[in-house]
């Protein structure tokens, strides 16, 4: 983990909302796993905390990192008018990312993943591709005009879509999706992964908390982003007296399914 | 956006006439009960854990001390979430004081200070329910070795009982420190709540029954609200708001506890900066604790120990110590 | 920077399904105790003074009502200067209820406002030293035809007698209402300061004596000191500090009365967009006033009325009259 | 008086810390009086005053004002970040501005400014060397380094320059250079302008007080800037029981000599 300030080295828009941010800087050259975040300082002083964002793809040769983010609030405003050029404050890298080490290559494995939930997993993907994992990608989206990166989840295996409104894909969500097209997840695929609204989390969970392998990527409130505020805890599952909580920030943000209470 | 843009500080140097340096060590030292530091600057409790996430950031040893999360007798999860909610220039939390209790924090975290950074006094943050609960964690916690004095939290807004209503009575917060102050082998610096109608009633009856120090503000009580689920943002409804917002009342808290009491403050509220610092000090502290600020910039508190100096200079300062000496009230 | 800059507001629209739209006039307009507002929003006592300068940028007949500056019985020059000092997302100011008297404000000012703005509701802020100023000036003041209801300020934190030290105290709080309340011909609304430990007491003391309506909040207590002059920057040490630094501490203290009383609240503190205002008639306000945001936008009040329509369908709120009854308390 | 986005034209930095700052907007064609001033909100969201700065210059024509300051604090820092193209709130003009349909072509009058005080001097002294009116520049800053807009004003009439040091002109502060040079301001000036700090000030209306055109521009700190807050007052003269108060913003910021107590 290192506090750097980081270079825009380009912003681009992709949806209505949606925002792919290069950041340049020492910290892409670190040893990261997918599915470890950053927190970003973003241009509006009066916004004490960071914002945090999955990693969507690393670049070490170039120094260069980048974020997928929607514009839901201030800060996320006030990041969609940041400029090439500037520099951001970013802390990363956090928490804990995706298991993968007991994947050997030709074994198959599926993502799923919604709206913001995707960046994570494109990242996760690239490297699992590049380990000779077979991949199946289920994206799920409102409608179409919000889908991203859907040429660059095609270019790494399988790629089956959602909408809720049909306008691309399967029409209804992700859960149904499951159910209709990958009847046989359970068994047909060494490990599962998911990041995305809770409502996704919730139906991967259901649907495949007794997987040896399968892995949901939370979200939180966060303030510290180290594991030292309890800001963003989330209750253990096997709590029935509600005595044990996991921080998300750095025992997550990936659990186990069955690991946590959603 | 680069954190210098937090600094309020005036840019227009005034150094001409340098005042006469002493060894940059000696600049920044300061002497408390209990307390023998070489910077004022500490973080405040529950924005530093128990810092072992923040060693993976930079030399703990940096730090004139570290004040600890709030230790209760059992462990506690705290409440339910959203715990934080954003405001202008300021933020709410509802915690609820989640800690894993005082066998963890003497069998685990203390140790785990006092093996890495021996030299590193602590201050520890005692919480609790009731009398029994305060004095139990105090006895225990005060022969930690490197617990070098303890901050009674009688001001947190998060918990249904003890917390604030040790710390809006008089009566209630006098007897506790008498309590507290009978059990413990170090120095009680008592934590002061700024959501009160007169706060100097209360400094000075903890005075009376035996405080070491005080350590001022805790946060104001505050609330959020979401307009798309018509809820409070917090889960708890409402929690404590702190950060930069508050900082003017915690200058006239410290300003008003100070005309009245010789007890050593350890002041926070809203610092980001080595101004800040320094301006909370003008106001009557006599050590600075940085809480907010090191979410905004996890390396808040050694950028402020490594900007003193500077500003020092910048405002003619000899030492912390003339600065702390200057505003000494003479009565 | 735009003035939008300071819209924290959820830029995600949720209007997929409009509500049934009123006509718009309608969907803004609420109705308090002597005052049938065409929209919730009016600049608050001592940011706005009597209209005349604010009336070359817009036309004040946008605004739902006006709460002019302080009147007291004889002329008063206020503080000495500096007067206003800065702080993170807010600002103290220490003006000392400077204003022309009642004479020249019967005289000049508010005929001034009768002569060009018929329409537009006057409330009265009115504040004094002893009980028998507050009585004189409610008395001749509520006569006044534009005058629709009086802003009693038993919280203003910034003269050395009256002001403050009757609204700290429920008894001397209830005590002045019944006095005013029998003499004034308007409908009285009393000024609640923050700046206690309990406000519930106060509220219910003052709604016992009569109190028509509640207004709140009033400035918090703040100070900010200068490290070049080593001294504080407003003249007068201490200040109230006001702006959105202030809003959580607006929205508990709001929601905190709410829970307790059915006197309809003229809710403040920093508010700066239509958002803000929204909030804090969630939390239990009926209208609102806008004070340090005139400062960083003049033209704040008609922004943020212009806003509402547009952020009521964002939270498919189908008018401001339906959020105030969501959020009424059953008891 | 309006509000309106103006939008950064240029920026160029003067002197270690003092800035010209030109702004296009529709403010700028409308009738200005030197000695008014604007306020500007500057882009830090944290400050909510705005900064008042006097009119350098004002282009009609083009549509243009032109601002100098100097970087004394947060506000100033700040607004010395912004780039061309970028959009700044202004409210003016505002305030009263120095009286001058009193002068006649050929008369003489004298300009005194110090520091960041002669922005509107500028500006009046351009409308003055216009009408024809014969002037004189007293100019003081603490060291040559500090000084700007010489070039400016020396091709408006004649230049007297004072640095504390020496190191540009006469040595020791505005005040003894007019003792020494201008001992016959009194007789000589049909009109004394100054602009300044405060010394300056008291400089001027001491040794001006009985001229009957002489005249300080004083600076306060300010709300409103429109004259409905009482931030920015200042105590008249004749007060000898403190009864009587002008507001900078709206009854200044220039008043005669002698009417207020500084
Ligand atoms: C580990 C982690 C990884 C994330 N990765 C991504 C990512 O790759 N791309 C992306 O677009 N978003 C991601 N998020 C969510 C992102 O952090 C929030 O959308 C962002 O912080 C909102 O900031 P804002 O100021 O715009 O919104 P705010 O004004 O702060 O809030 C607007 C709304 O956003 C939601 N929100 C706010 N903060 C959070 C938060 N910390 N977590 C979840 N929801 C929040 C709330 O519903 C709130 O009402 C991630 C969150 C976490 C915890
Ligand atoms: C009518 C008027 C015209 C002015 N014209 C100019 C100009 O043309 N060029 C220029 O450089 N400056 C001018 N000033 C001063 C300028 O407004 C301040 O320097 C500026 O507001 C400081 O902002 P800041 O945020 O950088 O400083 P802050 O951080 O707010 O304060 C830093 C220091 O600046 C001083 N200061 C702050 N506000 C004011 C104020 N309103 N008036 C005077 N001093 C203040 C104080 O000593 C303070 O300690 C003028 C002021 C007034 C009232
Ligand atoms: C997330 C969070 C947790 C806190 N937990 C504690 C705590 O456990 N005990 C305590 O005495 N104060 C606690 N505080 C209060 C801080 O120690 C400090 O008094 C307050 O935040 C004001 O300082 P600041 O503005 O620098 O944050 C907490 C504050 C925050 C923001
Ligand atoms: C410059 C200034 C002057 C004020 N004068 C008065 C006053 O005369 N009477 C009063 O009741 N409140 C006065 N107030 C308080 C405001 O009316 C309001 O209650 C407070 O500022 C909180 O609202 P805000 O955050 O929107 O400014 C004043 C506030 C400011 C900033
Ligand atoms: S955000 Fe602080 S512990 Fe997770
Ligand atoms: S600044 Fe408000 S009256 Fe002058």
């Amino acid at each position: 983990m290192i506090q750097e300030q980081m270079t825009i080295v380009r912003q681009h828009q992709l949806t209505d909302d949606v925002y792919e941010l290069v950041l340049a800087g020492a910290m892409a050259r670190l040893p990261w796993t997918p599915g470890q975040f950053v927190e970003v300082q973003v241009p509006d002083p009066r916004l004490l905390l960071r914002r945090p964002f999955g990693v969507a793809a690393l670049d070490p040769a170039q120094g260069q990192l980048t974020l997928l983010y929607k514009t839901v609030g201030a800060g996320t405003a006030a990041l969609s008018q940041a400029r090439p050029g500037e520099k951001l404050a970013v802390l990363g890298p956090l928490g804990h990312g995706f298991p993968s080490d007991f994947l050997q290559a030709g074994k198959q494995a599926l993502l799923i993943g919604g709206g913001t939930g995707i960046p994570p997993l494109y990242a996760l993907g690239r490297q699992l591709h590049q380990q000779g994992i077979q991949l199946t990608s289920a994206l799920g989206f409102a409608t179409k005009s919000q889908f991203f990166y859907q040429a660059e989840f095609a270019a790494l295996g399988d790629l089956a879509c959602a909408t809720n409104d049909g306008s691309l894909g399967f029409r209804g969500h992700l859960g149904l999706l499951l159910d209709t097209q990958f009847a046989d997840a359970q068994t047909r695929f060494a490990a599962i992964y998911a990041c995305g609204p809770t409502g996704l989390l919730m139906a991967v969970n259901n649907r495949y908390r007794d997987h040896p392998h399968a892995y949901l990527s939370l979200e939180s409130r966060m303030a510290c982003g180290v594991g030292e505020c309890y800001a963003c805890v989330v209750p253990a599952a096997s709590d029935t007296a509600a005595t044990a909580v996991y921080k998300v920030c750095d025992e997550g943000p990936v659990f186990a399914t069955g690991e946590v209470k959603l | 956006m680069t954190t210098s843009n937090h600094d309020h500080q005036n840019h227009q140097a005034t150094n001409e006439h340098p005042a006469h340096h002493l060894a940059s060590a000696d600049r920044l030292a300061v002497h408390l009960p209990g307390l023998d530091l070489k910077n004022p600057i500490m973080p405040a409790s529950g924005c530093f854990g128990f810092g072992q996430h923040y060693a993976e950031l930079y030399d703990l040893n940096q730090l004139g001390a570290i004040m600890i999360k709030a230790a209760t007798n059992e462990p506690r999860l705290g409440n339910p979430t959203p715990r934080v909610a954003e405001t202008a220039s300021g933020m709410l939390n509802a915690i609820g004081l989640q800690n894993p209790g005082l066998e963890a924090i003497m069998g685990e975290k203390l140790p785990w200070l006092a093996t890495n950074f021996p030299d590193l006094p602590i201050i520890a943050n005692v919480a609790g329910t009731t009398e029994a609960d305060y004095v139990a964690v105090c006895q225990r916690i005060s022969q930690a070795p490197n617990v070098k004095a303890i901050e009674l939290n009688i001001s947190c807004p998060n918990v249904a009982h003890g917390g604030l209503e040790f710390g809006t009575d008089p009566k209630m917060a006098a007897a506790l420190t008498a309590a507290c102050r009978a059990v413990s082998q170090v120095p009680l610096y008592i934590k002061l709540s700024p959501n009160v109608t007169d706060i100097r009633p209360i400094a000075l009856a903890v005075a009376a029954a035996g405080a070491d120090g005080l350590t001022m503000i805790n946060t104001l009580v505050g609330m959020r609200l979401d307009l798309r689920t018509r809820q409070p943002i917090l889960a708890n409804g409402t929690g404590g708001l702190s950060g930069p917002a508050i900082k003017p009342v915690a200058v006239r808290l410290i300003h008003q506890v100070h005309q009245v009491t010789d007890l050593p403050i350890i002041g926070m509220g809203g610092v980001m900066t080595a101004s800040d610092a320094l301006e909370l000090i003008m106001a009557g502290a006599s050590a600075v604790a940085v809480g907010t600020a090191n979410f905004a910039d996890p390396q808040a508190c050694p950028r402020i120990i490594n900007e003193l100096p500077q500003v020092l200079d910048q405002y003619q300062i000899s030492s912390i110590q003339q600065l702390i000496q200057e505003t000494a009230v003479v009565r």
